[in-house]
């Protein structure tokens, strides 16, 4: 299925790049083509018609913003496979309220705009009872206004304590994430006593949710009296880390604390390695992912990194998930697909509760929701930021994240 | 309406002013002093450095030596918009007008920079425009016509009636009437004829004798960047020198 | 000919300007809050390809830093707002000036470069202003952006909703339209033009190329401005996300797609581009795919721009009648 | 410190210098920047994906058939986006490369998916150089490039084929009226800048890993390569791009990591500034 899809989409790229040479004619003809190839290779395509008008026996819809097209879609795959397993396993187990549901995916094009129209394209629609936000914390805050006036419950994927505030502020907005708080103090606690490390070296990304965890890593190490040695920024897309590794290695430390998406942690990696540097690294979430590892290969073997999943998780849920997605998608589950896996399942739990898709009482519901066993972990929705209990400090042996320590945290407050 | 002192005081003069690019002399020591309300014939055989003498004088090439004075006052440094601003106007080879903008527009930009040196009154801007098109053979064009619609000929006209709008003291005319048929070549003796009228020093680079002969007060001929020869037409028609660099070897006159 | 013609036009454009001024009135009672926001974001990067047709319409001049001065521009209202505590029409002036005068400067060095080497130094510009807008946090509030900037407001009035927001955008993109058609019927703008058609023929009519070309990417600076400042109120959060490169080209491809050759080539420019962003949205996946192909086709198709392709058939036509009356006349 | 700054400022170098010699040969024939080279690279990666891991073919291979699909894209790509409009302003010509560039970056996600993925190395494991580490990946891509330098400067200088580029190049109307076939040529320069640049991708893809983006950031490094190094001049793009390698990795060092890429803006203003021709490039002198 998936080959014949993606065959299928080089031929109509490469027949529309030709038909680019020809007449206007062509034109009409190859994209009206494409589109309809679109909606029979995309079920997703068809659901993001909002034109149809609400019955209470139709579908209730539940609406997703995530990053399809674009510098950042890989979030965007992860998510929209993640929510067709979702809703077919809904629909399977007899729905919600006996209706089947319906998710309804809008591209956030990872902008501040994109993010924005998405939101209110999907919260215009009647028929949607709950938005799911997109995975990062800028997304989230550039919806947060949009939210008050929408007036609809919106789930934030974003994990920053600047994103916890706001959720805290906005009743409709709820984080369905460990904030980062918890879980960057929890590693340095774990790097500090159980390693007995002295000192540390910062590396991060200057982007949003890195520079984050980067500026909560070194708060944590305050409280035990330690300063990085040396923090060393960079901006997303660097390819290149000898300068920066250079500096760490001028201010010879115990370990490194790093914070940064995939690419450039496999990349950091990969480069730490070949200049023979073994001190152990303590990552963010992206650094235990399979991702990650499988670009890195052996250099990512003796990293920790401090994250909410594992695709070889012991919670029963999770590990049912993550095998069907690898059966379905051939990859390992990533986080960005058990997140939204969660935050679906307990909108459809809210709606449960509520009895009814009216907006106020789904909102309701949800903030009625304390400790709801998730695929991740268990959530505590009583206040709106910091719902996701719970994280783990995994351990990558063999290119294999391998669990070191279960956390449960209360709740930052 | 030529006034006595303008007579006996040249407005714009090269003293010795001279440019090489590489090796090659394009201006050598090139002395030259003209008049309000005369007409200064250039002449001389292809690439014999008469547009490079337009292009030092308006400021285009800085000079290597020698000075330029405009009324007395020293320009040999000032960049170009500045020269226009004191009085030269300049036509090219080929007419450079705003090829994307109407009639109007280009008319206009010469008013403009006229204007930068004092505001001119309606009444007397429009019959002078009227005038000068009517010379031009601009009559029955449309003004907000683009000037794509121009024909090569008329595109020469109106670029020199631009520079007529734009009061200058001195007006640079770069071989007007090539490519021009016989009718306009009339025009661009009226339009001289104006120029004249209103006390302008006139610069004319020309191949056709018949034109220059006619109507230049002074002329002065040019052959590998050297001053051959200057003086009146009658004088430079006997001139041996003259004679040679056409006739010679070294290149011939395009008519 | 074309003179009756355009006379005959008249009364025809002012049906039209009376319908589109009443139709505009009431869009935001018959549409969703989501379509209102994509106006007034439509809107808003109208004003940044204006600048765009300014600089590179009317003075030839090809910058690839307008997302960079809108950003400068929002930046600028966010802080002098929040950290300076100043009300909306003098953040508003900050901006619009500020940018104005930074354009200029900037201007005024990058102009001593001629023909292409001032759009390498422009897109030098973009690259520096992004790395500072995601990196320098006492000003743009590093990657995490600025939040919470405070909503439109003079005096009682205040526009904290969609709909008021868009009476707003609009006033500001029909004033701002109107000083265009002033600026085009300018000495000024003249200048422009003879720079943009032949800048050493411009030089001896004496305009000042450096001068000229710099106040033109002051004026482009001060639309960019203005629209940041709308932009900062309209949306209350500014990030890094936002003032891209690519958004910089967006302008241009704008400006290219409506045709440089007038202020209404921006407005088609925008809309076709912004909404198409939006049509093409049930195509999930492959919206950008389409969207891609689309520009290219849209190009080839009308490589001077819809206004340009439209005003040479307009040309045509009336040539061809005018040739027709010819004969007739000589029967 | 300082040497293992040297050496993998001079190796990025070396790669951003391939990669804006692709964009100057076309440049030069064509006279407009391509503004979606960096496409190139990414897409030539995937190729060498598509052979290397899908095909399980050894890597050199993959290289060899990915360059020569790339030669079939350069054509393709010029036969799309930019022989419509050879006759419009280049202002059209760019805008539809920009169509272009995203056309390709979505059509390489529907086609290869998001996740980034990567392909086999030349020669695994490090080599030493006096205190100084370097993966043995580096070298071969410094020696694969130089290897590649010389073919294209002896294709240009030398061969029959480079004659014709040239000649269409410096006067496309001349050449078609010499009979040379311009399509031909300006095609077979597209083909040979796409193959270059594709190698390049094919050869950066295990170091810094393919995604349908990676071609963004070499892109815009390579753009600043070639206006240090003096538009249009191939030894200039190749010093240029050793310049700002450099400049990469010691300003990182020693000024600041998170100001990298503004640095070598910086530097690219600069030179803009003192000499707008860059270092090798000839000064355009308008006509009078």
């Amino acid at each position: 299925m998936k080959k014949v899809k993606r065959i299928l989409a080089t031929a109509l790229s490469i027949a529309m790049l030709l038909s680019a040479s020809a007449c206007a004619s062509v034109d009409a003809k190859s994209t009206s083509t494409s589109t309809s190839a679109a909606a029979a290779t995309e079920p997703a395509a068809s659901a993001a018609d909002t034109t149809k008008t609400a019955s209470a026996s139709g579908p209730i819809k539940i609406g997703l913003t995530t990053v399809l097209t674009g510098d950042r879609s890989l979030e965007g795959e992860y998510a929209s496979n993640a929510a067709k397993i979702v809703q077919d396993e809904v629909n399977s187990s007899g729905g919600v309220l006996g209706r089947n549901i319906e998710i309804v995916i809008e591209d956030a094009l990872g902008t501040d705009v994109g993010a924005v129209n998405a939101y209110r394209k999907l919260a215009a629609d009647k028929d949607i009872v709950a938005i799911v936000g997109s995975d990062s914390s800028n997304d989230n805050i550039a919806i947060s206004s949009s939210v008050q006036e929408a007036k609809i419950l919106t789930t934030g994927q974003g994990s920053s304590p600047k994103l916890m505030e706001i959720a805290n502020s906005n009743p409709w907005l709820f984080q369905l994430r460990a904030s980062d708080q918890t879980l960057c103090a929890a590693l340095v606690k774990y790097a500090v006593e159980e390693k007995g490390l002295k000192t540390f070296a910062i590396v991060h990304d200057t982007e949003t949710a890195s520079a984050d965890q980067a500026r909560l890593f070194t708060e944590a190490l305050a409280t035990y009296g330690i300063t990085p040695s040396v923090v060393v920024p960079f901006t997303s897309g660097t390819k290149d880390f000898s300068s920066h590794i250079a500096q760490i290695q001028n201010a010879d430390v115990d370990g490194i604390f790093a914070a940064c998406f995939h690419t450039e942690a496999a990349i950091l990696l990969q480069q730490l390695r070949a200049l023979d540097i073994e001190l152990p690294v303590f990552g963010s979430n992206a650094f235990g992912d399979p991702v990650t590892i499988g670009l890195a290969g052996d250099a990512s073997n003796n990293v920790y990194s401090v994250t909410a999943w594992v695709p070889n998780t012991t919670n029963p849920k999770g590990a049912a998930f993550s095998a069907k997605y690898t059966e379905l998608y051939g990859d390992a589950c990533a986080k960005s697909a058990a997140q939204i896996y969660d935050h679906i399942s307990l909108i459809c739990e809210a709606i449960k509760i509520a009895g009814t898709t009216d907006r106020q009482a789904v909102r309701d519901a949800m903030a009625t929701i304390d400790n709801y066993q998730g695929a991740i972990t268990t959530y505590d929705c009583t206040t709106n930021g910091d719902c996701g209990r719970g994280g783990l400090i995994v351990q990558v042996i063999d290119q294999v994240p391998t669990i070191v320590k279960e956390l449960y945290s209360e709740k930052a407050k | 309406m030529k006034d006595t002192l303008t007579e006996n005081k040249p407005v714009l003069t090269l003293s010795k002013v001279c440019k090489n690019f590489g090796g090659v002399v394009a201006a050598d020591n090139i002395s030259i002093e003209m008049f309000g309300g005369q007409t200064f014939g250039l002449i001389g055989p292809n690439g014999a450095g008469k547009t490079t003498l337009l292009n030092l004088i308006t400021g285009i090439y800085s000079s290597d030596c020698g000075q330029i004075h405009l009324n007395g006052k020293n320009i040999t440094k000032a960049p170009t918009h500045k020269r226009a601003l004191l009085g030269i106007a300049r036509t090219f080879q080929h007419p450079r007008l705003l090829e994307r903008c109407d009639i109007q527009t280009n008319i206009q930009l010469g008013i403009d920079l006229a204007n930068k040196r004092r505001r001119k009154n309606p009444q007397q801007l429009q019959s002078e425009i009227t005038m000068l098109l009517g010379y031009a053979g601009l009559k029955n064009v449309n003004l907000s016509d683009s000037v794509e619609k121009l024909s090569y000929g008329q595109r020469k006209m109106l670029e020199i009636v631009r520079s007529l709008l734009s009061e200058p003291a001195v007006l640079l005319l770069d071989e007007p009437a090539a490519g021009l048929n016989s009718k306009e070549m009339e025009y661009i003796v009226a339009l001289i004829k104006v120029a004249i009228e209103w006390d302008i020093a006139v610069l004319l680079i020309e191949h056709s004798m018949d034109l220059v002969m006619g109507i230049c007060d002074q002329i002065t001929v040019l052959n590998f960047g050297h001053q051959i020869a200057s003086g009146t037409p009658a004088e430079i028609q006997e001139n041996q020198a003259v004679i040679d660099a056409y006739l010679g070897g070294s290149g011939h006159a395009a008519c | 000919m074309i003179q009756r013609l355009k006379s005959l036009n008249k009364p025809l454009l002012l049906v039209a300007a009376v319908i589109a001024v009443i139709g505009s009135i009431f869009i935001p009672s018959i549409t969703s809050s989501y379509m209102l926001r994509v106006l007034n974001i439509t809107m808003i990067s109208y004003l940044c390809v204006l600048s765009v047709y300014v600089l590179l319409g009317m003075c030839g001049q090809n910058s690839f830093a307008q997302a960079g001065l809108w950003g400068v521009g929002s930046y600028i209202t966010a802080n002098v707002m929040m950290k300076l505590g100043f009300p909306t029409l003098i953040a508003f002036a900050a901006s619009t000036l500020g940018t104005a005068l930074f354009a200029f400067v900037l201007g005024f060095a990058f102009f001593r470069l001629r023909q292409y080497y001032f759009t390498f130094a422009s897109v030098g510009l973009m690259a520096i202003l992004s790395g500072l807008f995601m990196n320098w946090k006492e000003v743009t509030g590093g990657a995490m952006g600025i939040s919470d900037v405070p909503d439109f407001s003079i005096g009682g009035f205040i526009a904290n909703t969609e709909s008021s927001m868009y009476f707003v955008i609009i006033i500001v993109c029909v004033i701002v339209s109107l000083l265009m058609k002033v600026l085009f019927k300018s000495a000024l703008g003249r200048s422009f033009m003879a720079i943009r058609d032949n800048e050493m023929a411009a030089n001896c009519l004496g305009v000042n190329s450096l001068l000229t070309k710099s106040i033109a990417f002051a004026i482009s600076g001060a639309l960019c401005g203005a629209a940041g400042a709308l932009y900062a109120n309209l949306t209350g959060y500014l990030s890094y996300q936002s003032f891209t490169y690519q958004q910089s080209t967006m302008y241009l491809v704008m400006i290219m797609l409506g045709g440089t050759v007038s202020p209404v080539g921006a407005i088609i420019g925008t809309f076709i581009i912004s909404l198409l962003q939006e049509w093409v949205r049930p195509l999930q996946n492959y919206m950008q795919l389409i969207y891609g192909v689309g520009i290219m086709i849209l190009m080839i198709v009308q490589p001077e721009g819809i206004i340009g392709g439209g005003k040479a058939l307009y040309e045509r036509y009336v040539n061809r009648k005018q040739a027709r009356s010819d004969i007739k006349q000589s029967l | 410190m300082n040497l293992q700054l040297l050496i993998s400022g001079t190796t990025m170098g070396i790669v951003y210098g391939l990669i804006a010699m692709g964009m100057v040969l076309i440049f030069r024939s064509v006279g407009v920047m391509n503004f979606a080279q960096g496409e190139f690279l990414m897409v030539g990666g995937y190729f060498c994906y598509t052979f290397n891991q899908i095909l399980h073919l050894p890597i050199l291979v993959s290289l060899l058939l990915a360059s020569l699909l790339m030669g079939v894209v350069g054509v393709v790509f010029m036969r799309t986006s930019y022989w419509p409009l050879r006759k419009a302003q280049t202002k059209a010509i760019i805008v539809s490369a920009m169509g272009a560039s995203i056309a390709l970056k979505e059509g390489a996600r529907l086609t290869w998916g998001a996740i980034p993925v990567s392909v086999d190395k030349v020669i695994k494991g490090t080599a030493k150089i006096g205190t100084a580490t370097v993966q043995w990946q580096y070298l071969s891509i410094i020696g694969i490039s130089v290897v590649l330098m010389i073919f294209v400067y002896i294709l240009l200088e030398k061969s029959f084929i480079g004659h014709i580029m040239q000649a269409t190049a410096q006067d496309q109307y001349m050449a078609s009226l010499v009979g040379i076939p311009v399509i031909v040529s300006i095609g077979l320069t597209f083909a040979l800048s796409a193959i270059i640049t594709g190698i390049g991708g094919g050869l950066l893809a295990p170091l810094f890993f393919l995604s349908n983006t990676m071609g963004a950031a070499s892109g815009a490094k390579a753009f600043a390569a070639i206006v240090i190094g003096g538009f249009g001049s191939v030894p200039g793009a190749i010093v240029g791009g050793l310049i700002v390698g450099l400049v990469e990795s010691f300003g990182g060092a020693y000024i600041s990591t998170t100001y990298q890429l503004v640095l070598i803006y910086i530097v690219l203003v600069i030179v803009l500034m003192f000499r707008p021709q860059g270092i090798f490039g000839e000064r355009i002198q308008e006509k009078a």
